[in-house]
């Protein structure tokens, strides 16, 4: 029954329509015909006037001439009546009409990623605003290594802060400057593979241009540290094996504690520490730095 | 909380406060030199129709053209007691039209053929200009063009036909067209009590 | 309505067939036969002289219970929307006002129109105005003062036009929204400035130019009941356009409203912020989840847009 | 107090950075420029009230001091206006007038200074202070670290002058013996038996090193000393190497407290520069050279042998003891390794003598104990407190109660080496021995508090994992051991357990435990074997009915929507992956394949219409 109502009520919207549009256009019609009509009306009334003035026996003619002009006024106005109440009474047939599909069709059916953008959930985390991150300069590597040597020393127990220098310098340990050590100093090929694969501080592989360390400390852990891990991963498109995205610009490790329980959970973006964060404050605290605003 | 909201609390208050005494105010004021109710009315000692000194001049007929209401709110008004009740009645007749055979001049000059001319009394056929007639305005047929008008005020008649609004059909718009469209200020709103009384035709300009 | 033009080309023609006629036919003379009007015992006979006929205008009664009726709306209003919170008592008033105050009382005297013959009466200490027309200004202004526009909300005839009409609301941009809303300052000036000349300049803009009172009256001047007619399609789309862009009254709500303690509120007691209602106000009064009291026009589809306020909320 | 001299110190350790107190110090830097001379601004360290973060206390020029908390740059910009009489008049002039501007206005722009005061003698800041005893932490958060004289004002160095002049090694080694110090590195070794041990050690190169490794997840309470206080650490190295006579010293820290490296090694360069250290100080033959080493991210390395290993270059993997590096450590000397707390607390007894820090804590643990408080618990931040206060003395009436009101569960302590005391035992008072009839130990202090929202399961899986990658492989015990146990775990966790898990956790717990060379691998069957001693129902509910009952194993849990539903969309709105269609003002649906349980429609509910069940 609800169909052929509906169906019923959209026909009835439909007519009433059409009604207005055709109220409307007798309205013009009359109006534009009554501003045509107007002046002719006047030139034969003065004409009639002059041919009196000739001879009286033109004066029923006038006479009969203003009766027909009065009866049209009127009989005009009469009709432009009823035509206005008529174009009344469709146009509220066809308001109400409207109004009972658009509420009957549920309400109406908003946008949601309007309503999305026009809340524009407030930003969770702090927009962070990051220096470029350096790409790794190109200096030589002999020139470099030779001065980390100088600086720590060729002994074996130098190994640990020449890589960490390396690392600090490349953001990870390239193999060539690794052999480079091996000839300058008395560390062995093998304590650094073991050294470099030991110590989760090392890497072999280059890094994004932004490293994401995810705190994976206790109160992170238990403050929800794997959710907002795996939406980073999610909204960055990482490989499950992988930890940088496909344009090397995000790195996500997953760190032990970095210190900052209170504010669980915590993200450190080169250096920057955002806490208090959820998953997609998290991704929005990137969004900062992945189109990083004009400003 | 702290002393700084009940404080903002207090100013908002003390505003209102100013806001509904002026408010207030200018309505006393107005109110103490307030009208009763007030209609439009048409001054017939400005309209160039009935004001004298205003002669052999087409008849204004804006009051017609101008009103929102159509066939206009302005109607033309026979003041009875003032008629002369004449034999050949200006505003009936055209009379610088051709004189028919009875000796009345062939024309009428009401446009819309309003005015009925009604004798009164017995009619002394050989005495005609003895014989009284009276002129009623139909004020269906009468749309308020002033010619009657201004036939019949002075020297010509006794001046005692005038443009009345007919609050009946005058929907009292707060601006009237006519009002606006007239050139000499003649409509404006009185006290109900003015609308209706003859304003002695005098000119005053 | 004959354009002033014509009106000239007749008065010249006639003055040159005034000349003509002289020299044709033979007028005859014409003096006044009688100096002084007669009396009934002049004339003679059981003649009685014929009562002048005195239409009375509207009875001024009518008018004072039309401002009592208008107060009593606006109460409704306030009771309907802060109280009651219901969309559906909105529109019925919506609907009765506008029958009652648009097309039985022909719009006229309106608060809007109002302004100019308040302004006037200000300034000119000959000019005065009944207390009707004061009343009218001046009631919603008080009510405004304490409760925000309720007047908006449905007891003013335009306002109730545009807001049945409106069916698929748009978003105006909110830079655009406050463009057009200084439109209403210019408005608002330039009618109080006109309002104020003497009698060559002076004219009451804001009556002149209202789109909707033709549609009261069923009669108007042609161009005005067209630019209504677009006003009205206009309102299809965009939220009571005449109100909110044009509207010279809805200044002086909308600074006194800016005073009012109590008004529409949102959030009544639990925060909600899901944002259904600030996507439900066609009228952009709703920002960040918090009403604009002086842009909200009293329409309560924001309290029929909540699902606090929804189906499922009145079933748990 | 309004005054002339007043200082203005902000909390400047790297959480309240992270809090965003770089913000609230510029603004209060721009301010008092703005108001001309009387105002001293001065970065400190942080006092442990991680919960007020950014912290800001004014010290008036009569010694009185106001603290306030949560400071955000506006309310920094009106502290200065409220305590600082500008010099300038225009100054005093523009602020009397934006005072007044702020009535009328929206009178928000001076943030009301009422909410972020923080009256230390009433409310949370008294309860949160009042049980505790400060000793470690006495300076942190009044002193700039980054200036000696600030230390030296306080008393800073004379414990290791009055050792240089008046005590001889035995001497102060029978102080700290007495005082009953024991290491606060987590095994608890008396400290002055140690010391002793190293000094009868033959004559020779010494050397004598400061563990700052604190790998354990939820600890950071030898950050906060190192970054807000690292004179104390200094002088407590001094004084060790003077007591077992060696003339070298190395400060091992984790490469991740990099404020913490700076501060050591400014703290290193100025007392060398004010001839404390190096050479020879002056009245005494006592040379001693210290070197700042940073740890490279291995847990392992926070046991003695392991950190040897790493400072010689090599995989951090422990080696067998004895003979322990008091004997034979660093480049084979003899090499006494402390924690950095253990330093900390060792200045404050030389200073008082060994009665004081006696008369605290219970008769076989002496003194105080730093705990790092965090987790679900209100006012969560850094509290030292003397041995023998009972957990939930700490938890209730220091830590202010369980967050948004959730119950009281369990308490993890000591990190991955640790366990899990439940509610019912938190009457356990903090001591050595008190503990570890827990099955849990002291550990470093990580102290962190759950609630009934917490698996257990989960968090056992959570330490093995951690443990399992920080293994070094050495011991077959516990490279394997770990891996299956937490193969067992991740299947509990998966809902695929299979009969006989739980006794082949045991087992391999046991073993493990026993099987191990070094802290590492004996400790890290704790979480489980606690877990599984006092939350044996969650262990069932996960293997047999596949269950997760505190609703947080990914794998067994669904997000449901109830039929407190509104259709408010909100959920809709927040869902990151739009598992849940867009229908207004009708009941909403979550689609579970979708669906990764990331709890952000639970949180946005504000119906509170969503709910997880464990099928």
């Amino acid at each position: 029954m609800n169909q052929t109502l509906h169906q019923r009520v959209r026909w009835a919207a439909w007519i009433a329509a059409a009604a207005v549009a055709v109220c409307v256009l007798l309205l013009t019609i009359s109006y534009a015909a009554a501003r045509l009509q107007a002046p002719r009306d006047e030139k034969t009334v003065a004409e009639l006037k002059r041919k009196v003035r000739e001879d009286a026996s033109f004066a029923p003619r006038i006479e009969a001439e203003h009766k027909r002009i009065t009866a049209a006024l009127q009989q005009r106005r009469k009709r432009d009546d009823v035509i206005a109440i008529v174009l009344l009474l469709a146009a509220s047939l066809f308001v109400a009409a409207a109004k009972w599909l658009a509420a009957c069709g549920g309400r109406r059916q908003l946008p949601m990623d309007r309503l999305v953008q026009l809340k524009a959930a407030p930003r969770q985390g702090p927009a962070l605003t990051l220096p470029a991150a350096p790409g790794g300069a190109e200096e030589p590597h002999q020139a470099f290594v030779e001065r980390i040597v100088e600086q720590h020393g060729r002994s074996r127990e130098a190994a640990i802060p020449i890589l960490q220098a390396i690392q600090a310098h490349y953001r990870y340990l390239p193999d060539e400057a690794l052999k480079l050590v091996c000839e300058l100093t008395e560390i062995t090929p093998a304590q650094i593979a073991g050294s470099s694969s030991f110590y989760s501080q090392f890497r072999r592989s280059p890094r994004g241009r932004h490293v994401v360390r995810v705190c994976h400390g206790t109160a992170c852990h238990v403050a929800g540290a794997r959710l907002i891990t795996d939406e980073l991963r999610r909204r960055l498109e990482i490989p499950g094996g992988a930890d940088t995205d496909a344009q090397r610009l995000f790195t996500v490790d997953e760190v032990a504690c970095v210190g900052c329980c209170s504010l669980a959970p915590v993200i450190m973006v080169d250096g920057q520490t955002v806490g208090k964060l959820t998953p997609t404050g998290a991704c929005d605290a990137l969004d900062g730095i992945r189109s990083p605003s004009p400003a | 909380m702290s002393d700084q909201t009940t404080r903002r609390g207090a100013l908002a208050r003390a505003a209102r406060g100013a806001a509904a005494l002026a408010l207030g105010g200018s309505a006393f004021y107005l109110v103490r030199k307030a009208d009763g109710q007030i209609v439009w009315n048409v001054d017939s000692a400005r309209c160039i129709n009935s004001r004298l000194g205003v002669t052999n001049v087409e008849a204004c007929n804006l009051c017609t053209t101008e009103c929102v209401v159509p066939l206009s709110a302005v109607r033309a008004v026979n003041e009875y007691s003032k008629c002369g009740r004449c034999y050949i009645c200006p505003a009936y007749f055209n009379i610088t039209s051709a004189v028919d055979e009875k000796g009345l001049p062939s024309e009428k000059l009401c446009p819309r053929d309003a005015i009925e001319r009604k004798p009164i009394g017995d009619i002394d056929p050989d005495d005609p200009a003895n014989n009284f007639y009276e002129y009623i305005i139909d004020e269906v047929k009468c749309d308020g063009c002033g010619k009657c008008v201004m036939a019949c005020k002075e020297p010509l008649g006794l001046g005692s036909i005038v443009l009345r609004v007919r609050h009946s059909l005058c929907v009292d718009c707060n601006r009237c067209a006519i009002s606006t469209a007239c050139p000499k200020d003649a409509i404006l709103q009185v006290p109900i009590e003015k609308a209706f009384d003859h304003v002695q035709l005098g000119s005053h300009d | 309505m004959k354009s002033r033009a014509s009106t000239l080309l007749a008065a010249a023609a006639g003055l040159i067939l005034l000349f003509a006629v002289n020299a044709a036919g033979q007028a005859m003379q014409y003096e006044r036969p009688v100096q002084a009007a007669p009396q009934e015992e002049g004339i003679g006979g059981s003649y009685k002289t014929p009562a002048v006929q005195k239409p009375q205008p509207r009875s001024y009664w009518l008018e004072v219970l039309d401002v009592v009726l208008m107060a009593v709306a606006m109460g409704i209003s306030v009771w309907v929307v802060l109280r009651r919170r219901s969309r559906k008592w909105v529109l019925a008033l919506t609907v009765a006002c506008l029958g009652y105050f648009g097309f039985y009382r022909e719009g006229c005297i309106c608060p809007i129109g109002s302004i100019q013959n308040v302004s006037v009466a200000l300034t000119d200490p000959g000019y005065a105005i009944p207390i009707v027309v004061t009343a009218v200004f001046f009631l919603p202004l008080l009510v405004a003062l304490f409760f925000g526009r309720a007047f908006c909300g449905g007891v003013c005839p335009l306002g109730a036009l545009q807001e049945l009409v409106l069916l698929k609301p748009l978003r105006v941009p909110r830079r655009l929204d406050r463009a057009l809303g200084l439109l209403r300052y210019a408005y608002l000036g330039g009618a109080v400035w006109l309002a104020l000349q003497p009698f060559p300049v002076h004219d009451f803009i804001i009556c002149r130019f209202d789109p909707f009172v033709g549609f009261f009256r069923m009669a108007g001047f042609a161009h005005m009941l067209y630019i209504g007619a677009a006003f009205l399609v206009l309102g299809i789309f965009v939220g009571r356009p005449y109100c909110r862009f044009l509207c010279p009254y809805g200044v002086l709500l909308e600074w006194v409203t800016r005073l009012a303690g109590r008004g529409v509120s949102i959030t009544p007691d639990k925060e909600l912020d899901c944002g259904l209602c600030q996507e439900s106000c066609p009228y952009g009064a709703i920002e960040k989840m918090r009403v604009v009291r002086p842009k909200c026009l009293y329409c309560a589809r924001c309290f029929e847009s909540c699902p606090r306020e929804g189906p499922l909320a009145r079933k748990r | 107090m309004k005054g002339k001299g007043v200082e203005i110190r902000i909390g400047l350790g790297s959480c309240g950075i992270a809090g965003g107190a770089e913000a609230v110090r510029a603004a209060i830097e721009q301010e008092a420029r703005q108001a001309g001379a009387g105002a001293v601004v001065k970065a400190v360290g942080c006092n442990g009230m991680c919960h007020r973060e950014p912290l800001v206390e004014v010290a008036g020029s009569d010694g009185g001091t106001v603290l306030y908390g949560n400071v955000t740059a506006e309310a920094a910009r009106s502290i200065v206006r409220r305590h600082v009489r500008p010099g300038a008049v225009q100054a005093r002039l523009r602020w009397a007038a934006e005072r007044v501007a702020g009535l009328f206005g929206n009178g928000g722009a001076r943030a009301r200074l009422a909410g972020y005061r923080v009256d230390r003698g009433s409310g949370g800041a008294a309860s949160y202070l009042g049980k505790q005893q400060r000793i470690v932490l006495e300076n942190c958060g009044e002193i700039d670290p980054e200036s000696i004289d600030d230390y030296l004002a306080r008393e800073g160095y004379q414990a290791l002058d009055k050792c240089l002049r008046q005590l001889k090694p035995a001497e102060l080694i029978q102080i700290i013996t007495d005082s009953g110090l024991r290491g606060r590195g987590g095994a608890g070794f008396g400290t002055g038996l140690k010391w002793d041990l190293a000094r009868r050690q033959p004559e020779g190169d010494k050397y004598v090193i400061c563990n700052g490794d604190e790998g354990d997840p939820g600890a950071f309470m030898d950050r906060l000393v190192l970054e807000s206080d690292p004179h104390r650490v200094v002088e407590g190295l001094a004084i060790a190497a003077y007591a077992i006579g060696a003339a070298e010293g190395i400060f091992y820290i984790r490469a991740e407290y990099p404020l913490a490296v700076r501060r050591i090694r400014e703290a290193v360069r100025q007392a060398e520069e004010r001839g404390l250290l190096g050479r020879g100080i002056p009245g005494s033959d006592f040379p001693l050279r210290l070197e700042v080493r940073e740890g490279a991210g291995a847990f392992v390395c926070g046991e003695e042998t392991a950190l040897i290993r790493s400072l010689e270059g090599e995989r951090g993997t422990p080696r067998l003891r004895p003979p322990y590096p008091i004997q034979r450590g660093y480049r084979g000397r003899p090499t006494l390794v402390n924690n950095v707390e253990t330093l900390a607390c060792v200045p404050w007894i030389v200073r008082r003598g060994a009665g004081p820090f006696a008369a605290l804590g219970t008769e076989k643990s002496k003194g105080t104990k730093v705990f790092a408080l965090a987790g679900k618990i209100n006012r969560g931040g850094l509290v030292e407190v003397p041995m023998g206060i009972t957990i939930r003395e700490v938890v209730e009436d220091i830590g202010g109660g369980i967050k948004d009101g959730r119950k009281f569960k369990a308490v993890q302590l000591g990190g991955p080496s640790g366990g899990c005391i439940p509610a019912r035992l938190a009457g356990t008072p903090i001591d050595y021995e008190a503990l570890a009839s827990t099955g849990a130990i002291m550990g470093s202090g990580g102290l962190v508090v759950l609630d009934d929202s917490d698996c257990m399961v989960d968090l056992a899986r959570f330490f093995l994992r951690f443990t399992q990658s920080e293994s070094c492989g050495k011991c077959t015990f516990c490279r394997i051991g770990t891996k299956r146990m937490l193969e067992i775990l991740e299947r509990l966790c998966a809902g695929q357990g299979r009969s006989g898990d739980l006794e082949n956790l045991e087992l391999l717990a046991g073993h493990a435990g026993r099987g191990s060379l070094c802290g590492l691998g004996q400790t890290a069957p704790n979480p489980v074997l606690t877990t599984l001693r006092y939350f044996p129902e969650e262990y069932k509910a996960h293997l047999l009915e596949k269950r997760c009952p505190a609703g947080r194993c990914t794998a067994l849990i669904r997000y449901q929507v109830t039929a407190g539903c509104t259709g408010c969309t909100s959920c809709a709105q927040v869902c990151p992956v739009k598992a849940i269609a867009y229908r207004p003002y009708e009941r909403h649906e979550i689609d579970q394949d979708l669906c990764t349980r990331c709890d952000m429609c639970r949180q946005a509910c504000q119906e509170q219409a969503i709910e997880v069940v464990s099928p």
